[in-house]
């Protein structure tokens, strides 16, 4: 398997370090759906937060079920935790249908990005299609590629997508570059080996270049994971994103996070090590 | 009439006969024959076919319940998946150190969540008899206890499908958490091997293939079996006027919790061997549309019938597998959707149903032409 | 005539930033590492070099860009502070200069005032940020504490109490001796105390006196105002806010509980919403009709395409496009309804449980028919501005659109009430529910009665819906998520009982909205899915069992 | 509970009211065993009500129910009541229409009621005979294998006391025996009940003063869910009242 999307290291981190720095945000609710992704991406960040000295009184996690819709109560919570003084910040994994009741309800209540913003990892213009934007101006998303990204490749994936779905409004949006990349470099690999066998292919790919749409060129590492420019959107009336901030360079996906005491040790390497999960402390393969 | 006659008539001993063949035939045409042969069935066709098995045992459970009592649960799918979990706990620790976290008893996602120790419900589930008597017992348990709340109270009908809609969903949303228990969305997966054979390897799927159908034979003659007994009888007289059964004595809803009981351990066989084949066990099982989809086979069959249900869900699946693969999967929904319509209004018998009553009305025409037909003998045991 | 005040509080205000600045840490810019390390750019003074920092394309040096341009006391700020934050702020780097757009739309030289006549060619929009959005509301805060507009005022009164800028005490001191309007002028006395609060140099009398201020004000923000005290107050001031925080939480605390019985309220005239249909068709007529969910689907959508089509035609009747929607959903659901009860379920009366899979399948069809027309992802329906926003009754929020959705619940089901009391309509249907052959034989036209009923029910799902467009998402699924709460809400009612229908859609929504701080959301659901299926095997008939056409199977 | 009365059944001061509507007021009845009672009344006027009472289908707002002196059965529902000895016929014949006569027969019998009991298939001899002797008493011998469902009217009003008998219940309760039957099949229906008054008690509650007259046993008129006359037939009908109440005023 491999990821073309982003790992935790380059969504979640990048943005927290961006709202601690410019935003100067010194408080935290981790809100996400009640699945792995949240839980794994919360459980990194709770760890990140920690390591940068933020107590565990600042940070405020919460849960909900897929396609919750009534925000209300959540809302009003995270209002509250958020005037404790402490300029506040709401991390969001919330996933799908959820997020067009919760942003409804944060414009509702009130909630401006200016006093509480909040950083979404899962939503993106196809996401913001569905949602009246005006009271989302300024909440934030980080992802890997906008379609506001100003460059000659990307003008032209966003004409050809639009040619091909006769539709000059459809977005384009982050995992359809994933999608761009990963493609790329398959038949890249496929060249290669000048086969299609897919053990060969799995065997050349890691190594394998291939520009991405945002100006770069992405590389496929050994542990299956791919380099990618992070870059912080906030959301703009038109439902684009603007870009407010981005990584000087690519930045290296990790298969196994750093931050976190079970996994720190972890590496992923398929081509030395033949292994997902290779212990650097013991040099055994098996994750202990 | 020897018992055995009255349960196993024409009908049931030809069913039985092509579900022996397919038990024997598929498996073998699956190991014995190359790849390249004609007659071969590839290993993700019997992997297709055991599905279909596990569901018509489902589809027999609702039959059971709906054609003869009148029950129309619409909450079938919670005893499947209840079985399918208990099977895929054992599963899960059968992984032991080849998750990814390596832990000998925690399985992965436990790890994951920092869990420091196996939960007291998980206890046991090492051990493949435990499991399949979980497999049972749970899912009976559930009914029993909804049912005798149910039943006692005398909720019938569309409010008694209602909440059993609602017992389905809310489990939805429990087994959807994280925190109980059960590896939340996900569920349990990535299984490595049952009883010490790989859950992938083409023998495996094969015996289990073949386990699914005994499993399928065992539960078709015992409905069978029931619905011709004394038993059986009780229990149409309850769906068509249970006032009078309790007039004449009968306490209706012990009958009642009896064989929904019954019917929901069912569900939970036909769910445990659902899981090994799919690899898969996860909350969306327990979804409220699931069990609609499952009744719609058991109509479609012919309710009452037991051969209809089978037949039924081996027809809507094959109908479902046919077209969500093909560029129409697009109008599936239209399809099923038109499915749930037309057979309420133009096919109530369903398929074996409109059979079995056209062969009888036909029957009776040629008796009534013959007026000498002899008085039926009374056969006394 | 402007002229002069203006002119003196920029001059205040530039006097007290040369007084504090270096010793404030909140307002970053002038304290951020970069901004200092830049070369002070002595040739540039004045509005000259405040512009300057806009053409760094930078959002630290656009932060310090707008201080600066707020302290210079130069008539031209405002103007320049007010287009950037309009966005109609733009810079040429190559020309080092910086424009705006005047209302005309005419490009205008910032630093000179003149109009351009040639747009130089690299011209781009300075960009804003949640931060420099922040920085603009403290800049114009100061700005605009005299503006002539009470809403303004008012608003910037709120942004000092927000931004606790202390460079604005002087221009806040002017403004509160001039304001004659009490709601302005005591906003911006707490406005003040809040500016005191924060200053290091305000003594300590001024200090307890603020606390006092904003004590009385008692909401969450001066709560989160007096818990954020500044590490270096004097004891006596920490002890003061400690007081008053912790007297405020306890009053916050009991409001808190006011406020979950409205969130509760709120949930439960949604729940009505969706299930008053279903009253009428399941309730009224014994149908239970599990395509109810799709009819407030088709309600929402109905809605997006109206909104759609009037921003097209006449985008100045968006305000009034759910008044406009809400005939034009009833009208559609209710035909979908009668043509579902012609076609399928008038075959199928007297079998409720065939009924039961008929309208699943057609659910399972609308829904895909929707998927296919309109595709599967989420449309958008806004809220018109009537629908926007919050405000405050004692420390509870209110907002304006969950408002609106309970008055209009309840102005839905006292108009059906009504319909089903005094109308020739209602009187039939009653008659035909509680004695069918017996209507049939007065001369009332039963298959008529039954279609209209069903188009009824059918068309307020449809109403329903365009309530809930604005609070859920309007996809092929919405439906879907209402259908088993809607039919746990009437059967827990009571079949056949408009108010029970009522009392239960009310009674679950509290009770959900008290239950989950203990339990979360999902337990909270689940606690309460546990209850009812507990409850109809209590009372099979529900809270108010009414005798109506036997709905048996 | 006093059981100082030799009457089977035996009722005292029975109110039961739905929704503000008095459907029985204080209604006392005493059938003493053995003995054959008809009851007649106008419509609403309790008739069906009162059964509904004895055979714990609807229980009293209060006043004693009490069935061969020592039960209760204003506390029984009406599996136990059937259990202890009363059998009941509906107003509208309600048998099991899917199954044949024989086995409708063969469900009413006396025997286990719990369901482990039940599972087993066929007839014993011993059940064939007193389902045969059933079949002789109600006149189906010839249906026996017919679907209930296909049975005439006055068939299944048959079938239904015939189940009742294989019930072997010490009390029937006959709601309307003879509803939509030829004069001849009433006639028959009377000598049927006066068949099984020979061991059983009875009460039968009919509009068809005919049918009554036939039977020729005690009356009891009710009204307004009350007892308003009691007697031969020929006393109740010349009681005023009653006249009162069948020609309204």
């Amino acid at each position: 398997m491999f990821y073309t999307g982003a790992a935790p290291n380059q969504q979640a981190i990048p943005a927290v370090d961006y709202l601690m720095k410019d935003e100067k945000v010194k408080r935290w609710v981790l809100a996400g759906t009640d699945y792995v992704y949240p839980r794994t991406t919360n459980k990194i960040l709770e760890a990140y937060l920690k390591s940068k000295g933020v107590a565990q009184e600042d940070i405020m996690i919460n849960y909900t079920p897929f396609g919750h819709a009534d925000w209300q109560t959540i809302v009003a919570d995270i209002k509250k935790f958020g005037s404790a003084g402490k300029k506040t910040a709401v991390v969001s994994t919330i996933n799908g249908d959820a997020n067009v009741p919760f942003y409804k309800e944060l414009g509702n209540q009130g909630v401006k990005a200016k006093d509480i913003p909040v950083v979404a990892f899962s939503v993106g213009e196809e996401e913001l299609a569905g949602i009246d934007t005006k009271p989302l101006l300024g909440h934030l998303a980080a992802w890997n590629y906008f379609q506001s990204i100003k460059n000659a490749k990307n003008a032209e994936f966003i004409k050809n997508w639009q040619a091909y779905t006769k539709n000059a409004k459809r977005v384009t949006n982050d995992p359809m570059e994933a999608h761009v990349i990963g493609f790329q470099m398959w038949v890249k690999a496929v060249e290669k080996v000048k086969s299609t066998d897919p053990d060969k292919v799995i065997d050349a790919l890691p190594g394998i270049e291939a520009p991405n749409l945002t100006g770069g060129t992405s590389k496929m590492l050994p542990n299956h994971h791919i380099t990618k420019p992070v870059f912080i959107g906030e959301v703009k009336a038109d439902g684009q994103f603007n870009v407010v901030w981005k990584t000087p360079g690519l930045v290296p996906g990790d298969a196994w996070s750093k931050e976190l005491e079970g996994s720190k040790d972890l590496v992923g390497d398929w081509v030395t090590k033949k292994c997902g999960n290779f212990n650097t402390k013991t040099n055994k393969c098996g994750g202990a | 009439m020897t018992p055995l006659m009255r349960i196993l008539d024409r009908g049931s001993v030809i069913f039985l006969a092509v579900l022996a063949a397919a038990t024997i035939l598929i498996p073998l045409l699956n190991l014995a024959l190359p790849e390249t042969s004609l007659f071969h069935v590839p290993t993700y066709l019997v992997a297709l076919f055991g599905k279909y098995v596990c569901y018509a045992i489902l589809a027999l459970s609702i039959d059971l319940i709906w054609g003869y009592v009148g029950i129309l649960s619409l909450g079938h799918g919670a005893f499947f998946a209840l079985g399918g979990y208990a099977m895929g706990m054992y599963l899960m620790r059968q992984i032991g150190t080849r998750g990814v976290y390596a832990n000998p008893i925690l399985p992965d996602f436990m790890v994951f969540l920092n869990w420091p120790e196996l939960p007291v419900f998980w206890y046991g589930f090492q051990h493949l008899p435990y499991a399949l008597l979980m497999v049972v017992l749970v899912p009976g348990a559930l009914a029993f206890v909804f049912g005798w709340f149910a039943f006692r109270s005398r909720v019938t009908g569309v409010y008694l499908s209602i909440i059993t809609q609602a017992l389905t969903f809310a489990l939805l949303l429990g087994f959807f958490r994280n925190d109980f228990g059960f590896g939340g969305n996900n569920g349990l997966t990535d299984f490595k091997d049952i009883l010490g054979f790989n859950v992938q390897a083409q023998s495996t799927r094969a015996s289990l293939f073949a386990l699914s159908c005994i499993a399928l034979a065992i539960g078709f003659l015992i409905c069978r079996a029931l619905v011709t007994s004394k038993f059986g009888k009780m229990l149409v007289a309850i769906r068509d006027a249970e006032p009078r059964t309790r007039f004449l004595g009968y306490r209706a809803e012990s009958y009642k919790v009896f064989v929904f009981t019954l019917s929901a351990c069912m569900a939970g066989v036909a769910g445990a061997l659902y899981v090994p084949q799919v690899g898969i066990i996860n909350p969306s099982e327990f979804s409220p549309a699931n069990s609609i989809e499952a009744v719609i086979w058991v109509a479609v069959g012919g309710r009452g019938t037991l051969i209809g249900a089978v037949i039924g869900a081996i027809l809507v699946n094959y109908a479902k597998t046919t077209f969500t693969s093909g560029p129409l999967a697009p109008y599936w929904l239209f399809m099923l959707g038109g499915l749930f319509v037309a057979v309420t209004l133009l096919l109530p018998r369903g398929v074996v149903g409109t059979w079995q009553w056209w062969t009888q009305k036909r029957r009776a025409l040629a008796a009534a032409k013959t007026p000498a037909a002899p008085p039926t003998t009374q056969a006394a045991e | 005539m402007r002229a002069l005040p203006d002119r003196l509080v920029a001059l205040l205000f530039a006097l007290a930033i040369a007084l504090t600045a270096p010793a404030f840490a909140q307002p970053a810019p002038a304290a951020d590492p970069p901004a200092a390390a830049e070369p002070a750019a002595p040739a540039l003074t004045g509005l000259a070099g405040a512009l300057a920092h806009f053409l760094e394309d930078d959002f630290a040096e656009t932060d310090t860009g707008i201080g600066e341009v707020a302290a210079t006391a130069d008539p031209r700020a405002a103007t320049i502070i007010e287009a950037l934050q309009d966005g109609r702020l733009s810079f040429s780097a190559e020309e080092k200069k910086v424009f705006y757009k005047d209302a005309s739309g005419n490009l205008i030289d910032a630093l000179s005032g003149a109009p351009v006549a040639a747009e130089p060619a690299d011209l781009s929009d300075v960009r804003l940020n949640n931060r420099v959005r922040r920085a603009l509301d403290a800049a114009i805060g100061g700005l605009s504490l005299q503006a002539r507009e009470p809403a303004k005022r008012l608003q910037s009164a709120e942004a000092v109490f927000k931004s606790r800028e202390g460079s604005v005490l002087p221009a806040l001191d002017a403004a509160i001796a001039k304001e004659t309007d009490a709601k302005i002028k005591q906003a911006m006395v707490e406005a003040r105390a809040a500016v005191i609060i924060n200053s290091e140099d305000a003594s300590e009398v001024d200090k307890l006196t603020a606390i006092g201020v904003v004590r009385a004000r008692g909401d969450q923000e001066a709560l989160n105002l007096l818990a954020g005290l500044p590490a270096g107050s004097p004891a006596s001031v920490q002890r003061a806010a400690r007081d008053a925080v912790a007297s405020m939480q306890s009053k916050l605390a009991a409001w808190a509980t006011v406020q979950n019985a409205w969130y509760g309220l709120s949930l439960g005239s949604v729940l009505l919403l969706a299930a008053i249909g279903l009253a009428i068709t399941f309730g009224v007529m014994g149908v239970i009709n599990m395509a109810h969910g799709e009819m407030v689907m088709i309600g929402a959508y109905v809605t997006f395409m109206v909104q759609e089509y009037i921003r097209t035609s006449s985008p100045a009747l968006f305000d009034y496009s759910l008044l406009i929607a809400v005939p034009i959903a009833f009208v559609v659901a209710g035909l979908i309804g009668i043509l579902i009860e012609q076609s399928v379920i008038r075959f199928l009366y007297g079998r409720p449980l065939e009924t039961l899979l008929a309208t699943w399948g057609i659910s399972l069809i609308l829904q895909q028919a929707v998927r296919t027309a309109f595709g599967p992802t989420n449309r958008e329906v806004g809220a018109p501005s009537w629908m926007s926003g919050t405000f405050s009754v004692g420390q509870i929020n209110i907002t304006y659109g969950r408002l609106w959705i309970i008055l209009f619940t309840m102005a839905v089901f006292v108009g059906l009430l009504g319909l089903l009391r005094f109308t020739r309509m209602g009187l039939e249907m009653r008659a035909v529910t509680q004695n069918r052959s017996m209507a049939a034989s007065m001369g009332i036209r039963t298959a008529r009665v039954d279609a209209l009923t069903f188009g009824l029910g059918s068309g307020i799902a449809g109403i329903a819906g365009v309530a809930l467009s604005q609070i859920d998402n309007v996809s092929p699924n919405l439906g879907q998520g209402y259908i088993i709460d809607s039919f746990l809400v009437v059967v827990f009612g009571g079949v056949g009982n408009l108010w029970g229908t009522l009392v239960a859609a009310l009674t679950l929504g509290i009770a959900n909205k008290f239950l989950e701080p203990f339990a979360g959301a999902v337990l909270a659901k689940i606690a309460i899915l546990v209850f009812i299926i507990l409850f109809i095997q209590k009372r099979p008939r529900g809270l108010f069992a009414l005798k109506g056409r036997a709905v048996e199977a | 509970m006093e059981a100082s009365t030799t009457a089977l059944l035996y009722l005292n001061g029975i109110n039961v009211s739905f929704d503000g509507f008095r459907a029985l007021n204080n209604l006392s009845l005493a059938v003493e065993p053995g003995e054959m009672r008809a009851i007649i009344g106008p419509n609403g006027a309790g008739k069906t009500t009162m059964m509904d009472v004895v055979t714990g289908k609807t229980r009293p707002d209060n006043g004693d129910v009490v069935f061969a002196g020592q039960h209760d059965l204003s506390k029984l529902d009406e599996t136990q009541i059937a259990t202890l000895g009363i059998g009941r016929k509906f107003q509208k014949p309600t048998v099991f229409e899917m199954h044949t006569v024989e086995d409708n027969l063969m469900l009413a019998l006396k025997n286990d009621r719990r369901p482990i009991g039940m599972v087993r298939w066929g007839t014993t001899s011993g059940e064939d005979v007193r389902i045969n002797r059933i079949l002789d008493t109600i006149r189906l011998g010839t249906l026996r294998d017919r679907q209930a469902g296909s049975l005439a009217h006055g068939q299944k009003q048959w079938l239904e006391i015939g189940m009742l008998l294989a019930q072997e219940p010490q009390l029937l309760l006959i709601d309307e025996p003879v509803a939509g039957m030829t004069d001849n099949e009433t006639r028959q229906t009377a000598e049927l009940l006066k068949e099984i008054n020979r061991d059983k008690t009875v009460v039968v509650v009919e509009h068809d003063m005919t049918f009554v007259r036939e039977l020729g046993v005690k009356v009891t008129c009710l009204h307004e869910g009350t007892v308003i006359a009691e007697g031969t037939l020929d006393q109740v009908s010349s009681n005023e009242r009653v006249i009162e109440v069948y020609l309204g005023r």
